[in-house]
């Protein structure tokens, strides 16, 4: 393993870890999850729409701002004690940095996503068949787009004296790509259509996320340096 | 020296000092030329020449907003200058390369700790960042240096200040720099921990590193420097050696550069 | 330059109600391009001549603002 | 380009420009022909989509000079993109205010998710961004490398947002001009919006010039101030 690939790896490890130890932001995410599922049933009149019409809307909207609770706050643990700084001033180049900031996220992600699907599904009586597999890889696909751009932007707003408050106006418009070809696709495979008909929108979705992360990969050296 | 400084003191440029030191064979460390450092309209530091050789410890004082946090990141590579050199061994202190981090260690009156991870794991994550292979002899050799040897597998919230201000110490120095910054290195000490802080410093200094350290702190700072400063609206207003000024007189000369009656 | 921006922009102002007043007139007075629109609703008129306005009022606004901008730090350099 | 001759250029462009939009609302009012379909509320499209074209132009150049900023690390490259991104927000207040006035006739409602109004509506949310960003550090070189990648993240994700919500849904007109097999709008229409597009374009330039030489004088006066005190 050469030492680029060690250092984002240890990073993923430490933010793992701490988050195995603190469960400061997965429970945060999960228990939003739950309740906003919750929330969302007293919210639609079953008897007027159908569940697996706007499942999909919700699922989406509840990793969106639950995503948002959790991943916006990626910054704050690294400046508790000035660690970022520490960080900083080693030989870690700044986009294996932000590459190890998003894989950890976005393993924090991923779990809260397959929480919410679970939830939901369960609330909603979902019944996904074989598309399941299918709908476990576009949510996977999305949340990895979403954390790129969140995290990047994570970092910028924390450095602002607005903190978080900034953050979903800067991301929202640019998260709309991620949510229609999320949402669209999630809806079809939800209403057991095949993988065929969705599957360029799931390239789209791809292709945005590869294009967050690599523009965060360049673009986060100049949100970090001081 | 002794009753205040003589007056040809201030015009004693650190650069004559370096260029005699080069002559006896010490190899110039760490330099800066013309360095400046802007937050908008305000000037945090203007203007900042120095030049260090090996087995040098400059100490930096001067009141609050001087300027002396600013100049301490960059001359850790960690805030780009506005205008101005940084150079560690000759090599300039560059944002797109990742090979002079080696060189310097910075503590701070901010640990850079995870409270989360155990004195152990935070020393083996930076180990890893800088690429050390021997960590696992390093490791002990240095928690014991510091006297956590014992609490190796607690985590750092645990711990008191001084504690965590030792391993934090350990974590600067773990990769042996060349170049040590300390920025209130003091702040909040007890006893114990400033007696070790104060012997490693000595290390150091005998060890021919190079510090650099700012503060507030008069009596800790003049214990270590072999050279000292005082910065005053991000310059340079007095600096020069330090030749076993007491305490006192120094503290007189002190407020009179800062009060700018020098 | 300030004062060619300010002085153009009634001027410009004027040209549109001069024009939107001559667009009225010809179509009313029945010109051979307003029959085919007398069988139209009249209510877009509001909408084409508000558009066009804005144009000129958003335009306008901004440039009066750099102006305005302008003069600021030009009354700064002279102190 | 010193400042004088940036004021002068951006005077000639203006008044060229301002010159050209007169004549613009000329051919649109009294030469072009009436579209067969939607009647006179047509004539809004050569101001739209002009105005559109002209606020798409701004986030590329804005974001082209902010990754040159971030590059280069000169101060003129970030106040071009401050000027740019400033033409751009007024060029998308255009927009958004003029289809509206016509989509309430085409369409019979004022706001619809049309996919090329909800782009605009996007962008103009990132030009806000853009500003927020940048005025809520306290370090104003700080601001500036945030609002830089704010601009050029929105710049990419911009064709991303634009295949989404065609996708999405498309109720707009099709494209009349840039179409495989040629444009499909009668001559003198075509000759029209090309015009209002150049005519855009000019006055944009000319004022962003304008813009930009105040944004010169302001450093200057910021740095008098600073040697003075």
């Amino acid at each position: 393993m050469n030492t680029y690939l060690r250092q984002v790896w240890v990073i993923v490890w430490k933010d793992l870890v701490l988050e195995m130890r603190s469960r400061e932001r997965i429970a945060s995410m999960g228990a939003f999850a739950v309740l906003a599922g919750v929330l969302f049933n007293f919210s639609i009149d079953t008897t007027s729409t159908r569940p697996q019409d706007v499942a999909a809307g919700l699922i989406w909207m509840t990793l969106i701002f639950g995503g948002l609770l959790g991943v916006g706050r990626t910054f704050h643990l690294e400046a508790q004690d000035g660690a970022l700084q520490g960080v900083l001033m080693s030989p870690t180049p700044k986009d294996a940095l932000f590459l190890a900031k998003t894989a950890a996220n976005f393993v924090l992600l991923y779990v809260v996503s397959l929480l919410v699907l679970g939830v939901f599904g369960l609330f909603f009586g979902l019944d996904l068949g074989p598309n399941l597999g299918w709908v476990v890889l576009v949510l996977g696909v999305g949340a990895l787009g979403f954390v790129a751009l969140v995290t990047l932007f994570a970092a910028v707003s924390t450095g602002t004296n607005m903190g978080e408050t900034l953050l979903p106006v800067l991301v929202f418009p640019l998260l709309v790509p991620m949510v229609i070809y999320g949402v669209g696709t999630t809806t079809r495979l939800i209403n057991g259509r095949p993988f065929d008909e969705v599957e360029g929108n799931v390239r789209m979705l791809g292709a945005f996320a590869l294009a967050a992360v690599a523009a965060g990969a360049v673009l986060f050296r100049y949100v970090v340096e001081d | 020296m002794t009753d205040g400084v003589s007056p040809g003191a201030d015009t004693l440029g650190v650069k004559d000092v370096a260029r005699g030191s080069a002559d006896n064979g010490r190899e110039i460390v760490l330099e800066a030329n013309g360095l400046r450092r802007e937050y908008g309209p305000v000037v945090a530091v203007d203007g900042v020449d120095l030049t260090m050789v090996e087995g040098e410890f400059l100490t930096v004082f001067g009141p609050n907003g001087a300027g002396k946090s600013s100049l301490l990141g960059m001359l850790g590579g960690g805030m780009r200058p506005t205008a101005g050199t940084v150079r560690v061994r000759g090599q300039a202190l560059s944002f797109s390369e990742h090979d002079w981090q080696h060189r310097i260690g910075m503590l701070s009156h901010r640990g850079f700790l995870y409270g989360r991870l155990t004195v152990e794991e935070n020393l083996r994550f930076y180990g890893t960042l800088f690429g050390l292979q021997d960590l696992e002899e390093r490791l002990p050799a240095r928690l014991a240096r510091v006297g956590l040897a014992e609490r190796a597998r607690f985590e750092v919230r645990q711990l008191s200040h001084g504690m965590r201000q030792r391993l934090s110490l350990a974590r600067a120095l773990l990769h042996d720099p060349d170049v040590v910054l300390l920025d209130e290195p003091y702040t909040g000490l007890d006893p114990s921990a400033a007696g070790v802080l104060r012997s490693v410093l000595g290390e150091l200094r005998d060890g021919r590193r190079t510090v650099v350290m700012v503060t507030h702190n008069l009596r800790e700072g003049l214990a270590m420097a072999t050279r000292l400063a005082v910065q005053v609206s991000g310059r340079f207003a007095w600096e020069g050696p330090n030749d076993g000024l007491g305490r006192e007189d120094f503290e007189r000369h002190y407020h009179d550069v800062v009060e700018g009656r020098v | 330059m300030k004062k060619s921006i300010t002085r153009a922009l009634p001027l410009a102002v004027l040209a549109l109600a001069v024009t939107a007043g001559a667009v009225v007139a010809q179509e009313s007075a029945g010109m051979p391009q307003a029959t085919r629109l007398a069988e139209q609703n009249l209510r877009p008129y509001w909408h084409v001549f508000a558009a066009y306005a804005l144009v000129i009022l958003v335009v306008g606004g901004w440039a009066v603002s750099i102006a305005r901008r302008l003069k600021a730090i030009e009354e700064r350099l002279v102190d | 380009m010193s400042t004088a001759g940036m004021r002068r250029g951006g005077t000639a462009l203006t008044l060229l420009g301002l010159l050209g939009l007169i004549t613009l609302y000329w051919m649109a009012f009294f030469w072009v022909p009436t579209e067969v379909n939607q009647g006179v509320v047509q004539r809004i499209f050569y101001i739209h989509v002009p105005a559109a074209w002209t606020s798409f132009l701004a986030i590329g150049f804005a974001a082209l000079a902010s990754g040159m900023y971030l590059w280069l690390r000169d101060e003129r490259l970030d106040r071009a993109a401050l000027c740019a991104i400033e033409g751009g927000l007024v060029f998308a207040t255009l927009v958004l205010t003029t289809g509206p006035l016509w989509g309430k006739i085409a369409w019979g409602t004022y706001w619809t998710w049309e996919p090329r109004l909800t782009l605009t509506l996007l962008l103009w949310f990132i030009f806000i961004g853009y500003f927020m960003v940048r005025n809520a550090t306290e370090d104003p070189e700080k601001g500036k490398r945030f609002a830089a990648v704010v601009a050029i993240v929105g710049a990419i994700d911009i064709p991303f947002i634009h295949l989404s919500v065609v996708w999405f849904r498309s109720l707009h007109p099709e494209p009349v001009v840039a179409r495989p097999d040629g444009p499909t709008l009668p001559g003198d229409m075509l000759l029209t919006l090309l015009f209002g597009v150049l005519v855009f374009t000019v006055l944009f330039f000319g004022l962003f010039l304008f813009r930009y030489a105040v944004e010169g004088l302001r450093a200057e006066a910021d740095l008098r101030a600073r040697s003075a005190a």
